[in-house]
């Protein structure tokens, strides 16, 4: 690669190694590398923090603060002051959320699907993927919030018991949303939480002050004996088996919030794997471009190498191929289905008010998945940041034509309607967005971005080993 | 306990039930909106003024869609009142997270407005669009506040709120005739829009009565239900315009 | 390793406390919003049911539409009058009544039991069904000052309306019995 | 009473006041319950108690009952009992208690303090303005000085008005509002006298007709009487006889009415005489229909030629033979020329030619046919208030600007507003010294005003209404308060009883009433032991008590009288073509004026019901529009909601496009209504006011209103104003799709 910066106390390799390829080359950076360097290479840049960081964090409290105002002045004057009206009852709002939502699952899937496929390559991505589900999460639970017309009311939606003997009603999608996001962000956390434990104790046992008290009190007291070490691969083990359908669930939940409806495009059993490959798609997408930023600015070329950049292409590819099939088997049937209202929506997209959206979601996405076809392409991070920020682009404009396009043709032409956000709705989306930039930000500077034990783990693998007189690379298997 | 003792006396109650209904004969509707209005009257339904209007925050609970056919000079225009269907397998209900809009015994779909929190759930499950939100506080320049209805409540902003078939109105005859030990009366109920329409276009009446005369119209050749393929069971039933017959 | 056992057990011992403060002052809440509900308003004139209670006057003589309205109805002046002409006219209270009456003016009386906006409530069929003033207004004729005698909230009115026969507690535990 | 307590109404002195509404939320306030210091009888607190009056939102004098409880009146609804209206109500009726409890109502008399067009008001005490008053009105030297214009006068208002007029020797009061113009109620009185020698208005049974022919007028929405128009329309529809009637609409744009009806024929402005007159030289020729020969009519249509009327309205003969037909061949036809028709030059003519088409199948008092109400059988409400010309109205604007009057007043009209702009009222009211509003709003005349003695609303106010055009039998609507004032207003009657008394003289023996309730109580008396009325009482105070009960005094049975035709045309009828204001050539469009189905005139536009109700045929709201046929509009190079300058020969305003497709190419059609400079804040600042584009025609002098014949340009301006429709326009107009 070429922005590769040497790390402090590089070693010059034996001669013999300029003949290997070079990603067997970066492979073996780390191999040589001792703890104490991994150690200090990942915690260097988590502790300096300099101006750029500083100016960058005040950008986004002073986003928050005004995404707060215009929420505020939301709830105080009513709901109407965003774009949202009859007939297009939900707006940005819902979109901004099933895009939150989307986004969370690139974090499971790489890291719970990798970790049983036992996929080499996840190592190093596996805290950012699982940080990013977290607080996409996090951004989208605010959603159901940000959307009431009496939010001050939301704990009717709690099944507590009162005297009043009225309980949610389970037969409404959103109460099957509310429960799988709580129980996705909890299995989400403590996933995240339980792999980070080994190396808050090594952080622990680097740092002074306030660093030292925070690592500690969440670091439960590791030392890394076997038997934690045991219980940890194993708990591991379990979590990232029982995710996976809780992560299936969240989506295909959000998809129900439309398919139950009677609204023609909504009702539709093909929207809920629809919705899973899309959020995938774009997760991994979104989890490219992270890890693209997070290593330029963090300066964990050494960690973050071409060969994940070049795996994570490939997935986003498939997941784009996935996508683009999803979509082509929905479409043919509701072409073919000829459904009046579904033939003007159509119509609508392909020509009418809805074109330009639409055909921005189709560039945005199908386009990506061509280039990420090309192995030069894949690695070369301009393009893929470019690309993967495309697709993201181009994902969003999927889910508002998804609630608001469908949401402004129905069945009686006269009751149709048109949507335009105001300042509120972007404000407060902008909120969202700064608020998980800031979330993960912080993040990063407090936690060691790179799960550090399990790249001790990995480093194992690939090593030279002196067969008589030569050094040989080796690759080993790891369980 | 109290759930089951409800349970049974609900399944009693189902046996012989009223199901309020409404016939709209759209050969006699003139599209006058005198229902319109007397639907504001009754039912404190705010009125939100021209910039809210313009961007599609009017809150109508009965409005009188007008449809054209054909072109100058062969153009025909037809009126048809909409109003909430009192779907019998109402679309909106399901999905209320909190029970704030449910089916009651007499076959109202009724919406609890302090209960709601404001999902808009039912408003985008609703395929007739008959849901009005508050997109903000309802504004009752002083003294316009007196005319206020007190038998309904005045809604707060973040709410849906829709069509009842005045039910405030249901319950003061059903109260009146408890009182005096009497059946309700065929007739006896009329919703505001029904009372004040001119033609007369209206009927409001209990459908399972066979004898009433919203049942009897029902059952005409001439009726029909919007949308009706939705499998919504609406409550109301049109009669189809008369033809041209010259 | 000993002091930071020291702060562990503080921390435990901590815990606890900080719960039970916690709960005490919800407690402590619900209890106060409570007794703010059931508070007595202040009067303009110090009304004694108790007095007129002992002297075998009928709660309907003074709210006659109880059984006939949704409201029970504050007497008028007139009807306070009717019998304060005569009887205890010097008691410094009646007199304030009188003058009310002189100055051809309302008096302007708190209500004591308050309905929100969005319920619908009728004597009427409570009277009708048998339902008798002590039942949910309390002994009044024992009160001094009226005041509320339970919070009139929602589970207090289910209480009742699910303990109807059978045949009428579906109806009664229907939303729009009550709600508006 | 169909399960409803119409109770005495009397005065009491507290309502009780009544709980706040405010959110949903529940929380601990306190409410303060204010009982009544002596309880009215009939008042049961928390119950409504119903009182019956008339409603003046328009001319027509429909009954209604007011829901009040505790004190505050709270919803209109038709009276059941009440003849004319059956117990329904329009969209304006319901819409009255906006006018009751308007927020912008003016709270007590007022000065303009700050000179005539400050809007700065300050308040002076009733006795002192009745005491400037009947100071100035004595040191009048002459008493045709003093002018009076009266908006749809209640009919007692008006008998005291004349009589108080005619006992200080001031000219008689010019009687004129817009609403009433519209309808043509002035020409319809005067084809009236020409066709049965009587200024009442005729009553058609819509009912019951078979075939209905309307030439312009409006029937389901504004025009005469339209509740009851409905409620017949409803009957002819799907009525007891079984059949259902045809119903066709002669009128350049399709007006909600045309959209009722089966057949909407487009007709050129101003040709509805022409091709009432084609139909029926074919009828006659033809001899169509089974009401016998037509020879006795054949002299009528004698200077007819059908090819000529089909040339000037674009028909073909044949398509006029098929409309003869369809007429004629009808057991019950009925026309009805009005509305519309009555905006143009040639509208005597018209009206006549129209008339005749029942004459000659023989439909006078006839079932399904027209008829002529039975008077009411009292004296003093046989000289209901009647419709001025617009000459009168000019004649007066003249006196007014040559500075013949000092004191001018004015009651229920908005001149300023409601007159075209080339009549130049603002401009005459400036040379009148003294001018007093009657008005319980500051509109647009008001603002011209010295004094404002602001009358009560009519919920607050007595009065009654002899119904005009009547209905089956004689019906005089009562009107009583249904609350107490909500300001301290003051009846104009009694104003007028108060200075007469203090003006003393003959004016004070003709008036002698002590106030209004007096005299409203002695007018009932006439009616007392009448052996038709529908309820009887023993004294005259018993039967004052039934008729506000009842709201008013009607007939028990039907009472309709077979009208004669006496005033047959001896000649042949010849209707002239319609002559038009502008050249076409700069002027390619005509324009079409129409009374706004929920503001009417313009009076509607202070009460924030009817401007948030949609129009019913492009369901926009709140503003001023043009309707503009599609194929126009793409010469014009406009669209929906496009600005546009829409200029006359005498003036232009600013308008949205709507697209519009049931309007003739050649005209464009704006709703009166908006434009107010004043009257409220649901009212100014709103839109535009089309009376200002009204072009002068040679007619108008002859007192015939000629808002039909403007023609006017149109250009685009470049700017959009997006209208608040209900309707979204991609649907396009269409049904469900499916």
């Amino acid at each position: 690669m070429s922005d590769h910066e040497p790390m402090a106390g590089d070693s010059v390799l034996p001669e013999r190694q300029s003949e290997l390829s070079q990603e067997y080359r970066e492979r073996l950076l780390l191999a040589q590398r001792t703890d104490a360097e991994i150690n200090a290479a990942v915690l260097q840049p988590m502790m300096e923090t300099g101006p750029k960081f500083w100016i960058t964090v005040a950008i986004l409290v002073a986003i928050i603060l005004w995404g707060l105002y215009a929420w505020g002045y939301m709830i105080y004057w009513g709901m109407g002051t965003a774009g949202i009206n009859n007939p297009v009852y939900w707006g940005l709002f819902i979109a901004t959320f099933i895009f939150w939502v989307g986004i969370s699952h690139a974090g499971t899937m790489i890291s719970a699907v990798l970790r049983i496929f036992k996929a080499d390559w996840r190592r190093p991505i596996t805290r950012g993927a699982e940080a990013m589900t977290a607080f996409a999460l996090l951004m989208a639970g605010l959603y159901p919030f940000i959307h009431l017309g009496r939010v001050w009311k939301f704990y009717w939606m709690l099944p507590y018991p009162n005297n009043r003997f009225m309980w949610p009603n389970f037969q409404s999608p959103l109460m099957w949303d509310m429960v799988a996001i709580f129980t996705y962000l909890i299995g989400s956390s403590l996933y995240l939480y339980l792999a980070l434990i080994p190396d808050l104790a090594m952080a622990r046992d680097h740092s002074v002050g306030w660093r030292y008290k925070l690592y500690r009190t969440f670091a439960l007291g590791w030392r890394g004996t076997e038997g934690e070490w045991h219980k940890l691969h194993r708990a591991l083990n379990i979590f990232s088996v029982i995710i996976i359908p809780v992560f299936l669930s969240v989506h295909s939940i959000v998809a129900w919030d439309f398919a139950v409806t009677i609204q023609p495009r909504w009702h539709s059993s093909i929207l809920a794997p629809y919705f899973i490959m899309g959020a995938v798609y774009s997760g991994l997408a979104a989890l490219a471009t992270i890890l693209v930023i997070v290593r330029k600015s963090m300066r964990l070329q050494e960690f973050l190498r071409r060969e994940h950049f070049d795996a994570l292409g490939k997935l986003v590819m498939v997941a784009g191929l996935g996508w683009i099939y999803f979509w082509f088997a929905g479409f043919i049937v509701e072409w073919y289905g000829n459904d009046p209202v579904i033939r003007e929506l159509i119509h609508d997209e392909i020509t009418g008010k809805l074109a330009p959206l639409f055909w921005l979601q189709m560039t945005a996405n199908v386009l990506p998945v061509i280039f990420l076809t090309f192995h030069k392409i894949r690695t070369n991070l301009k393009w893929l940041l470019g690309l993967t920020l495309l697709i993201n682009v181009g994902m969003y404009t999927e889910r508002v034509l998804i609630v608001v396009g469908n949401l402004q043709r129905n069945y009686l032409p006269f009751d149709w309607g048109t949507y335009k956000p105001t300042w509120v709705e972007i404000s407060i989306v902008a909120m969202t967005f700064a608020g998980f930039i800031l979330l993960y930000t912080l993040f990063s500077r407090i936690v060691p971005y790179v799960p550090v034990w399990e790249i001790k783990e990995g480093r194992l693998r690939y090593s030279l080993r002196r067969i008589g007189r030569l050094l040989v690379p080796t690759a080993a298997e790891i369980d | 306990m109290a759930k089951a003792v409800r349970a049974s006396a609900e399944q009693k109650l189902e046996e012989n039930n009223r199901r309020w209904g409404m016939v709209i004969d759209l050969d006699r509707c003139t599209g006058c909106q005198a229902c319109v209005v007397a639907c504001h009257a009754e039912n404190n339904v705010p009125v939100v003024g021209e910039h809210e209007a313009t961007r599609g925050h009017s809150m109508h609970w009965i409005r009188i869609e007008r449809y054209w056919e054909g072109e100058y000079p062969n153009v025909k225009a037809r009126f048809m009142p909409v109003l909430c269907q009192h779907c019998g397998e109402a679309p909106c209900e399901p999905v209320c997270p909190v029970f704030a809009t449910y089916h009651t015994p007499e076959g109202l779909n009724a919406q609890v407005y302090n209960r709601c929190i404001g999902t808009r759930f039912c408003g985008a499950a609703c395929p007739y669009k008959v849901r009005a939100f508050n997109w903000f506080r309802p504004d009752f320049p002083e003294p316009l506040d007196q005319q206020l209805n007190p038998d309904v409540s005045v809604r707060q902003r973040g709410i849906i709120e829709k069509c009842s078939f005045c039910v405030q109105r249901i319950r003061r005859v059903e109260l009146d005739a408890a009182a005096s030990g009497r059946e309700v009366e065929d007739g006896e109920v009329q919703p505001a829009c029904v009372q004040s329409c001119p033609p007369s276009a209206l009927i409001f009446g209990d459908l399972n009565d066979p004898e009433s005369e919203a049942s009897q119209f029902s059952r005409s050749r001439r009726a029909f239900r919007l949308l009706d393929f939705l499998g919504t069971d609406p409550a109301v039933v049109y009669l189809k315009g008369g033809e041209t017959n010259v | 390793m000993d002091q930071d056992r020291n702060r562990k057990v503080r921390t435990l011992i901590l815990w606890p406390f900080l719960i039970i403060a916690i709960l005490l002052i919800v407690v402590v809440a619900i209890f106060l919003s409570r007794q703010i509900a059931t508070a007595a308003p202040v009067q303009p004139i110090a009304f004694k049911h108790k007095v007129h209670a002992e002297a075998e006057v009928s709660c309907l003589f003074c709210h006659p539409n109880a059984p006939r309205s949704d409201i029970a109805g504050i007497p008028s002046v007139a009807r306070c009058v009717g019998c304060h002409q005569t009887i205890a006219a010097d008691n410094s209270d009646v007199k304030l009544v009188l003058d009310y009456w002189e100055r051809n003016e309302p008096i302007p009386w708190q209500s004591v039991n308050n309905m929100p906006d969005f319920v619908f409530f009728s004597h009427q069929p409570h009277l009708g069904a048998g339902v008798s003033c002590e039942t949910c207004h309390g002994n009044v004729g024992e009160m001094v000052v009226a005041k509320p005698d339970v919070s009139m909230d929602m589970g207090w009115c289910l209480d009742c309306h699910l303990d109807q026969p059978m045949e009428n507690v579906a109806r009664l535990t229907d939303c729009l019995a009550c709600h508006k | 009473m169909v399960g409803k307590e119409i109770s005495r109404r009397t005065f009491f002195k507290v309502a009780a006041g009544a709980a706040a509404a405010s959110g949903l939320s529940p929380q601990v306030r306190r409410i303060a319950l204010e009982p009544f210091v002596r309880p009215p009888e009939e008042e049961l607190p928390g119950r409504a108690t119903w009182f019956a009056s008339t409603c003046r939102q328009c001319p027509a004098g429909c009954g209604i009952i007011v829901r009040v409880i505790n004190g505050r009146a709270r919803k209109i609804e038709g009276n059941p009992n009440h003849p004319l209206n059956r117990g329904k109500l329009c969209a304006r009726g319901q819409s009255g208690l906006q006018v009751l409890y308007n927020p912008d109502r003016l709270h007590n008399a007022v000065r303009q303090s700050g000179g005539r067009g400050s809007r700065i008001f300050s308040p002076i005490p009733w006795d002192e303005a009745l005491n400037e008053l009947s100071a100035t009105l004595q040191s009048l030297r002459d008493p045709q000085a003093l002018a009076v214009l009266a908006g749809q006068p209640s009919d007692h208002l008006y008998t005291i008005l004349a009589s108080f007029l005619e006992g200080v020797g001031a000219p008689p009061a010019v009687i004129f509002d817009l609403h009433s113009a519209l309808d043509g109620r002035a020409d319809y009185a005067s084809m009236s006298s020409r066709w049965f020698g009587e200024r009442q208005l005729p009553i058609y049974d819509l009912a019951h007709a078979q075939v209905v022919f309307s030439f312009g007028a409006n029937l389901l929405e504004t025009w005469m009487s339209p509740v009851a128009q409905s409620a017949a329309y409803g009957q002819m529809r799907q009525g007891s006889l079984g059949g259902r009637g045809v119903f066709v609409q002669f009128e350049p744009r399709l007006s909600a009415t045309g959209a009722s009806a089966d057949e909407w024929i487009p007709i050129p402005p101003g040709s509805e005489g022409i091709i009432a007159l084609a139909l029926g030289r074919i009828i006659v020729e033809e001899n169509l229909g089974r009401a016998g020969k037509h020879n006795g009519h054949a002299h009528l249509y004698r200077n007819v030629s059908v090819a000529d009327a089909a040339q000037a309205s674009g028909f073909s003969v044949e398509e006029l033979r098929r409309l003869a037909h369809l007429f004629a061949e009808a057991d019950r036809p009925l026309a009805i020329p009005g509305g519309q028709l009555t905006g143009h030059t040639n509208s005597a003519q018209a009206m006549d030619a129209v008339m005749a088409l029942n004459v000659i199948m023989r439909r006078l008092g006839r079932s399904g046919g027209v008829f002529m109400p039975q008077p009411v059988p009292a004296e003093r409400f046989t000289s209901p208030a009647p419709t001025s010309n617009l000459d009168e109205v000019l004649d007066l604007v003249e006196r007014m600007r040559s500075g013949d009057v000092e004191i001018f007043m004015f009651h229920g009209a908005n001149p300023i507003y409601e007159l075209p702009a080339w009549v130049g009222f603002k401009e005459a009211l400036e040379e009148v010294p003294l001018v007093i509003s009657f008005n319980p709003f500051v509109d647009e005349t008001a603002v011209q005003a010295d004094l404002i003695l602001p009358d009560h609303t009519y919920l607050e106010g007595w009065g009654y209404q002899v119904v005009s055009p009547s209905i089956d039998r004689p019906v005089v609507s009562g009107q009583q308060p249904v609350t107490q004032p909500l300001h301290d207003t003051r009846s104009t009657v009694d104003i007028l009883l108060s200075l007469a008394n203090r003006l003393g003289g003959t004016v004070a023996r003709d008036l002698p009433w002590n106030d209004e309730v007096g005299f409203l109580e002695e007018s009932s008396a006439q009616l007392h032991d009448n052996s038709i009325s529908i309820y009887d009482a023993r004294t005259p105070a018993g039967f004052w008590s039934l008729w506000r009960q009842h709201g008013g005094w009607w007939s028990k049975r039907e009472i309709k009288r077979e009208p004669e035709a006496v005033g047959m045309p001896k000649e042949a009828m010849t209707v002239p073509a319609a002559t038009f204001q502008g050249d076409e050539a700069t002027y390619p469009f005509h324009l079409m004026p129409y009374s706004s189905l929920t503001l009417s005139d313009g009076r509607g536009a202070n009460q924030p019901w009817l401007q948030e109700t949609p129009d019913p045929m492009t369901t926009a709201r709140w503003n001023t529009w043009i309707e503009i046929n599609p194929e126009s509009a793409r010469s014009l190079a406009v669209r929906d909601n496009d600005m546009v300058n829409v200029t006359s020969a005498f003036g232009s305003l600013q308008a949205a496009v709507v697209v519009y497709p049931g309007i003739r190419p050649d005209t464009v059609a704006i709703p009166i209504g908006q434009g107010h400079s004043d009257y409220g804040r649901f009212a100014a600042m709103r839109g535009a006011n089309v009376m200002d584009l009204l072009t002068p025609s040679p007619e108008d002098q002859n007192g015939k209103f000629t808002f039909g014949a403007t023609r006017v340009r149109i250009e685009k301006i470049g700017q959009m104003k997006p209208l608040a429709r209900l309707e979204d326009l991609d649907g396009e107009g269409r049904e469900s799709i499916r």
